[in-house]
């Protein structure tokens, strides 16, 4: 759908621009998202948006790819993925009128940050504790496991390592396997084949609950679980939704809304209140969560369900930590 | 003697300008398949490759890798060897010359930058010659062992950069190696975009490779190794040792190609891997005929192709997957020459067909 | 001791590996065809990719996974046709010809896939059943891994054993190899090399196409742009160090995914601290141990890769 | 052209090398077509469109190099096109007593079951002529089968040809030797530049007649030569051994030594280890034991590269695989042993003017016959490409020359230069070892014939002593 909605009721059209990196849109995941966040905006026609999207395929084509928005006068552009921040914030110095949003980067620390570029950091490790404390009560062989993306790629380890915490903090007897997608290029995050072998592999090793995380290649995981009939907990999003074909199985998704988040940062470019700086989305302000348990509502206890709530809130608080250090 | 010139011609302009044409009629039927309006994505491909704001300047920056890249595989043609590895050696030359040009502190750029090409050249030599060596010591084709090496120098791009202690840069959020220092860097030549003089040294290896081909004895030695191994053997030309020699200039090219990448526009290395260079430069040499000056246009058109794709995609929301349709489409005009013959009824044109693998397969060479 | 053989699990990695195995072996099995009549086929990876795509696309669109298989197969029938054509009819160099059809390949599943697909997130055409084969299924150990297994597989397993007997048993076979050898001899016995070749460049399309329904139809349910990663080069590696039977190319196959599995469990389920690359390039290491002759030189049929001239 | 073959009858078709002879016959077997005439057969107008329809109508053919598949076996290269076979697939046990009975029939004694590549070539002779009676070839053609064969092979073959004629067959029999066309033939058909000049038969005709038809021209068939006058010791072979591509050993303790001013030739059947000899001595192939001795220097282990440098030089046996790059020019072939050293290259530059001086000098001396020196030899006919060759190796005054089937595929003309060459060389002090396949060109040129048998020299025989009869029995082993 890339017929921008401008209805009459549009004084100007803003035009937000996107650049993946080498991922490109199909991998479920980073890209995939974040630019569904842009179609969500451009399909809410209250905020008169046009959403576009260029895909890179080598490294040097980040600065010229955000290159083509700012010749083009966009008023927004988002970049996905950590490996596109040095050109992001080149951008962003450069073109001072143009408001720029990094999703998964929020590495200012010794930068100052420009005035027109928004960061969006996501706790993830933080829904990823809260699905391993689920799983964690969940088990009924004490053995859970993970099917991740690239180690390389600092969420996905967030994730992982906050599981494998939830899980021991719920349930310390709980063992935990784990496995990172090997870098290969064009299958990185887009090998379900292998995904769904590894949690293949963890069935055998008597695990019951599989998360996966790490797009395509942990829908793989999903997948496995569902044709042994086992359960799952999908990633990012609520993939009952997203991916239907696992529904049967999914307990949950641990959520960063980041489709959610960059509709949000549109939207305050557009209602004027954008402000500069990090974005953190944590469950302190419910950036980040776990999706409704759909048809496990009725088959998970009240006094899991309330557990899960308790921890929920402790993280809120902070009263507890996921101990994982980003 | 005029005949042959207008044969000569139709070969090597004609043809290959027929084929781009029909290449992107090709790809305006995917485009018209994909729900879009051709003279659309075109114009917008066009103005993406060369009237957008600096976009001239970022044609020439992705033509820069092509022309390297592009020779490497057509002066492998000339020996009559197939050189799929470019890819391959493009990455492990970018990590030799990277880690020199990281590790070097201090020196002046004369010295820096030029230590860092010759790195980078090295080690895609020494790639290619594992796949020329086992060439000429067991007669392995270098097809299926540049191929095989392209993914193994992927993962010892992906070991080294993503491993604490060997490549990866201390203390940053993305697995790349340091950023060279700035005396190692090649110097933008326009200003304002990012075209730099590692273009004019891709241009500069244009006629350096054409006088090796055509002016000096180690051309010649190739040239007759790729015509004829068993003439060249009986007149005392060690095949073995041009095959690697050969393999070798063409994975010093394929080096080169990367290393400038690195030094010219992205400062450093990640471990990111999914360009397909190595597919695209065949198709460059392909297109070229193994000419180097033919490198020249072909290396530019897959440039502007690249650089294009992104505008098009913007305009259009067509995957840019659509320029491999379009490459690929002029590959097979190119290659079939007679099919161009048939459509523009050049019955004529003495277009022979391009032949690459070898016309005999000798004895291993000991 | 029977913590480790509990940790190995021998048979689901012995079943994984054959699950895995099978795209690699039928594509192994089509450039088999191909090679043994003379015509390189590099374009497996391509040819894969097609079917994945076609097979997916038609099975999305008619609801059926076996409509899905079936174009799946067509598909890759025609685009290896093309692959036919221009190297045979149009002498075109067959490894340019293959080369070319991995890049057409990429782009148009790339950009159909766009066009149609990607924004689909209804509930895709399923995956083809687990099918038991009653009795045998129960046996221990062969049951779990032989006979507990879905469409794609069990036509592999069968199909090694049809393709080694048309190979070395049949009239087509026996065409096939002269071809292959010494085409200019096998005209002279009144055998239109032309013919044999296309055929089995076309059934060699049939095998990849198949090798591709498994990772849309079978193992996934759905498509995602180069999602046969690479497995049609690695599939080559497997026929050359099968040294071009179907049987060898089954062997290599298990060898390569079972690598690949055993490494993942050393991360994974033992916790050995080899870096995956290493791992990740036995299949590759060990093809140019092969093509260098290391194991008893890998001989190619004579004339493989040389176009046929009549006359 | 019109030729008329009739039943019952050899009818052979002589002629030069690339007079059309193969070229007719791939018409008549279906393998090129006719650009314009036609092809009758038993009197019916026929189109024979490809090998297949040849085969109906029960043409056969032997071609000149076997149409065989070597890692198959005798039953399958003999069935192949023809299985017979039980819904698709093969009947191997039946195709073998087929085979079997057949060559039983005509006394052509082969095992089914044998590899191709493991027969000698006599052997696979025989299965080309059982294969074309296996598909019930009623008319024969032979395309010069008696190249790789010993004479007492010979003799074998012409007994099968005549039993077949005598069994109501026709057998068109390719040659270029006259002595063949006066014992085999009923009727002589003679070719040249791919027209027919006569048809005759062996009574109206004499080898001279012949000779004269088929050149043009009165032919010398001698070479005319003084006698020699050897000096020191040039080349020598000491107990050499080398193996083939097959690691069998081709070369078993060879010794030899020719020495200046001498021609010394070695006869013997192709595939009796002459081209590992050559090769070996040239370093193109290693030696599994013993010693090369140039002028009395050790060369075992130089490369080919510094063995041409110090006064090696050499024809190789086959023009187009070895001899000449055909996509480079004449030029760049006549300076492709010295390219890199001066005049022809300072550095690594070459130098183009010194090239095309030398080439000019070269081109004229040898008279080889060329518009200019930047044509590529590709456009050369076969007689010029050898003479190129030729020049190449005299042109860099070598002090042993191996010319290894030096007039192979070259017309009578040109054989007649390359012999006077080789010969005035050779009085100018030129240490010539000879290898040929054609027993008349050794004859009538060497001082010394040595004969290769199975990798051992069997003799070594002054020339004068040598005669066909006797060196023909040594060629094949009976010594
Ligand atoms: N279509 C063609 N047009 C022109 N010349 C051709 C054609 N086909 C073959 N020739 C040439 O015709 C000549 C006849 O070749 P052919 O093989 O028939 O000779 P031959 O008499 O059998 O010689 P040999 O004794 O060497 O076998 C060769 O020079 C060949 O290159
Ligand atoms: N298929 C062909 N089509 C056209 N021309 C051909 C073909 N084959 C050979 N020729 C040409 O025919 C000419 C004669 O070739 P060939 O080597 O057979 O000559 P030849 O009759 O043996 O001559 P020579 O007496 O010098 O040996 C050459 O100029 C060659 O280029
Ligand atoms: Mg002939
Ligand atoms: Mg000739």
């Amino acid at each position: 759908g890339s017929t921008p909605t401008t209805g009459s009721s549009c004084s100007k059209t803003w035009k937000v621009g996107l650049v993946t990196d080498v991922g490109k849109l199909s991998d479920k995941s980073f890209n995939f998202d974040s630019y569904k966040g842009v179609q969500d905006a451009q399909a809410d026609s209250s905020l008169c948006v046009q959403g576009r999207a260029i895909e890179s395929s080598v490294e040097s084509d980040y600065p010229k790819n955000i290159g083509q928005f700012v010749d083009q006068k966009y008023d927004m552009i988002v970049t996905v993925g950590f490996k596109l921040g040095d050109a992001t914030i080149k951008a962003a110095k450069a073109n001072p009128n143009i408001k720029f949003v990094m999703v998964d980067y929020g590495d200012f620390t010794d930068n100052p940050t420009p005035s027109n570029l928004v960061g969006l950091l996501f706790k993830e490790d933080q829904p990823g504790f809260l699905a391993g404390a689920l799983a964690g009560l969940l088990t009924k062989s004490n053995v859970i496991g993970a099917v991740a993306g690239l180690q390389t790629v600092p969420p996905v380890v967030h994730y992982v390592q906050g599981y494998e915490n939830g899980a021991k903090y719920t349930n310390p007897k709980v063992k935990v396997l784990k496995i990172y997608q090997p870098e290969s290029g064009a299958k990185d995050f887009n090998d379900p084949d292998w995904g769904k072998q590894q949690a293949t592999t963890f069935f055998g090793q008597g695990a019951d609950i599989i998360f996966g995380v790490g797009g395509n290649t942990g829908n793989g995981g999903l997948l496995a679980a569902k044709e042994k009939g086992k359960m799952c907990i999908g990633v990012d999003v609520d993939q009952y939704v997203s991916y239907p074909d696992v529904d049967s199985c999914l307990i949950t998704s641990a959520e960063k809304h980041l489709d959610k988040a960059v509709k949000t940062a549109i939207t305050t470019m557009v209602q004027g209140s954008f402000k500069s700086g990090l974005l953190t989305f944590e469950m302190a302000n419910d950036g980040v969560g776990l999706a409704p348990y759909h048809d496990f509502d009725s088959k998970i206890s009240a006094d899991v369900k309330a557990k899960i709530a308790d921890v929920q809130a402790k993280l809120k608080a902070g009263s507890i930590t996921t101990g994982v250090t980003s | 003697m005029a005949a042959a010139w207008r044969g000569r011609v139709v070969t090597t302009v004609l043809v290959p300008l027929v084929s781009v044409v029909c290449g992107f009629l090709v790809g305006a039927i995917a485009i018209v398949a994909a729900g879009a309006d051709p003279l659309v994505a075109y114009g917008a491909l066009f103005a993406g490759a060369f009237t957008n704001h600096n976009a001239l300047a970022e044609t020439l920056v992705s033509t820069t890798p092509y022309l390297g890249l592009g020779l490497a595989v057509a002066l492998g043609f000339r020996a009559g060897l197939f050189n799929i590895g470019a890819e391959g050696q493009f990455y492990i030359g970018s990590l030799a010359g990277t880690f020199v040009a990281y590790s070097i502190h201090g020196l002046p750029p004369v010295l820096e930058v030029p230590l860092g090409l010759i790195a980078g050249m090295a080690g895609g030599a020494l790639w290619a010659s594992i796949a020329g060596g086992l060439k000429a010591r067991f007669g392995a084709h270098e097809v299926i062992t540049t191929i095989m090496l392209n993914y193994v120098s992927f993962l010892v791009a992906s070991y080294l950069v993503d491993t604490k202690g060997l490549m990866l840069a201390p203390d940053v959020s993305t697995p790349r190696t340091p950023d060279v220092d700035p005396s190692a860097v090649l110097p933008v030549i326009l200003a304002g975009s990012r075209l730099h003089v590692g273009f004019i040294l891709a241009l500069l290896a244009v006629p350096v490779v054409w006088f090796l081909i055509e002016r000096t004895t180690i051309g010649f030695r190739l040239r007759a190794v790729g015509f004829s191994q068993g003439a060249a053997r009986a007149a005392g030309i060690s095949v073995g040792r041009t095959i690697v020699l050969t393999m070798a200039l063409s994975g010093a090219l394929a080096g080169f190609a990367g290393i400038v990448e690195v030094l010219g526009v992205n400062y450093h290395m990640t471990d990111t891997v999914a360009a397909g260079y190595g597919f695209d430069a065949i198709a460059v040499a392909l297109l070229a005929r193994s000419n180097p000056w033919g490198v020249l246009p072909a290396a530019f058109l897959f440039g502007a192709l690249h650089n294009g794709a992104g505008f098009m995609q913007l305009e259009t929301q067509i995957s840019s997957d659509l320029i491999s349709i379009v490459q690929a489409s002029v590959i097979i005009f190119v290659a079939a020459p007679v099919i161009v013959g048939w459509l523009f009824r050049l019955r004529r044109a003495p277009a022979e067909t391009v032949h690459i693998t070898q016309r005999e397969v000798d004895a291993p060479v000991t | 001791m029977t913590d480790f053989l509990s940790q190995l699990d021998p048979v689901s990695l012995l079943s994984i590996t054959l699950i895995t195995a099978t795209p690699l072996v039928l594509a192994a099995m089509g450039g088999m065809m191909c090679e043994r009549s003379g015509v390189v086929n590099i374009a497996l990876e391509g040819i894969m990719l097609t079917g994945a795509f076609i097979g997916y696309g038609v099975a999305f669109f008619t609801h059926s996974v076996w409509i899905g298989l079936a174009a799946a197969i067509v598909s890759g029938m025609l685009i290896a046709t093309l692959h036919a054509v221009l190297s045979i009819s149009f002498l075109v160099d067959q490894i340019v010809s293959g080369m070319v059809i991995n890049i057409l390949a990429v782009g148009i599943t790339g950009v159909f896939y766009r066009t149609y697909l990607e924004s689909a997130t209804t509930v895709g055409p399923g995956t083809f059943p687990h099918w038991d084969v009653p009795v045998l299924s129960a046996i221990p150990v062969i049951g779990p891994i032989f006979f507990q297994n879905q469409f794609v597989t069990y036509a592999m397993l069968i199909l090694i054993f049809v393709v080694h007997f048309i190979l070395f048993r049949t009239v087509w076979g026996l065409r096939t190899r002269a071809c292959g050898e010494h085409p200019r001899a096998a005209e002279t016995a009144g055998i239109n090399v032309y013919f044999v070749r296309y055929v089995n460049v076309i059934a060699s399309g049939a095998l990849a196409g198949l090798g591709g329904a498994y990772f849309s139809l079978q193992q996934i349910g759905n498509f995602l742009p180069n999602m046969t990663g690479g497995r049609g080069y690695i599939a080559l590696a497997a026929m050359i160090f099968g040294k071009w039977t179907p049987l060898g190319a089954f062997a290599a196959s298990l060898l390569f995914s079972g690598s690949d599995q055993v490494g993942s469990r050393l991360q994974s389920v033992f916790h050995v601290p080899i870096p995956l690359q290493f791992l990740g390039m036995i299949p590759y290491v060990l093809t140019i141990i092969v093509v260098a002759g290391a194991m008893g030189r890998a001989v190619a049929p004579a004339a493989v890769g040389i176009p046929y001239k009549k006359g | 052209m019109d030729l008329d073959v009739s039943w019952r009858q050899v009818h052979a078709l002589l002629g030069e090398n690339g007079a059309g002879k193969s070229t007719l016959m791939n018409v008549v077997y279906g393998l090129l077509r006719p650009d314009a005439g036609e092809i009758s057969f038993d009197g019916q107008r026929v189109e024979i469109r490809s090998p297949l329809d040849a085969i109906r109508l029960g043409i056969g053919m032997v071609h000149q190099h076997f149409m065989l598949i070597p890692p198959l076996t005798v039953a399958e290269n003999i069935v192949l096109g023809h299985e017979i076979a039980n819904r698709g697939v093969i009947d191997l046990a039946g195709a073998s007593s087929r085979v079997h009975e057949l060559s039983q029939r005509f006394g052509l004694d082969v095992n089914p079951r044998e590899r191709i590549a493991d027969l000698s070539v006599g052997t696979q002779q025989r299965v080309e002529i059982l294969k074309a009676l296996y598909r019930g070839a009623r008319l024969l053609i032979l395309d010069e089968p008696t190249a790789v064969l010993t004479p007492q092979e010979i003799d074998g073959l012409f007994a099968i040809v005549r039993a077949l004629v005598a069994e109501g067959n026709a057998v068109i029999f390719i040659t270029h030797k006259l002595a063949e066309v006066a014992q085999i033939a009923d009727v002589i058909t003679v070719m040249r530049r791919g027209q027919v000049v006569a048809t005759t038969t062996p009574k109206e005709s004499s080898s001279a007649d012949l000779a004269r038809m088929m050149v043009g021209r009165p032919v010398l068939l001698r070479v005319e030569k003084k006698p020699a006058e050897p000096g020191a010791r040039s080349l020598a072979v000491e107990d050499l051994v080398v193996l083939d591509d097959r690691r069998h050993v081709a070369v078993d303790k060879v010794n030899l030594e020719v020495r200046a001013g001498e021609i010394v030739g070695i006869a013997g059947v192709e595939g009796n280890g002459q081209n590992e000899l050559v090769e070996a001595i040239m370093g193109l192939r290693p030696m599994k034991g013993g010693r090369v001795l140039l002028e009395g220097h050790e060369i075992g282990r130089a490369t080919t590269r510094s063995r041409l440098h110090r006064g090696l030089g050499l024809i190789p046996p086959d023009r187009h695989r070895m001899g000449v790059v055909l996509e480079l020019s004449v030029a760049d072939n006549l300076v492709l042993d010295d390219y890199d050293r001066p005049p022809f290259a300072r550095w690594l530059v070459r130098q183009f003017s010194a090239i095309r001086e030398y080439a000019e000098r070269l081109i004229k001396t040898f008279d080889i016959r060329v518009q200019n020196p930047e044509q590529p030899v590709s456009s050369l006919s076969g007689g010029n490409q050898q003479k190129l060759v030729v020049a190449r190796q005299l042109g860099t005054l070598p002090k042993v020359l191996i010319a290894s089937q030096p007039t192979r595929g070259v017309d009578v003309g040109s054989i007649e230069f390359i012999h006077r060459q080789i010969v005035s060389e050779r009085d100018r002090g030129l240490a010539v070892l000879l290898v040929s396949s054609e027993l008349d060109e050794v004859l009538s040129l060497a001082d010394r014939v040595a004969v290769i048998y199975r990798g051992h020299i069997v003799a070594v025989i002054d020339a004068k002593d040598a005669d066909r009869e006797r060196v023909g029995l040594l060629m094949a082993g009976a010594a």
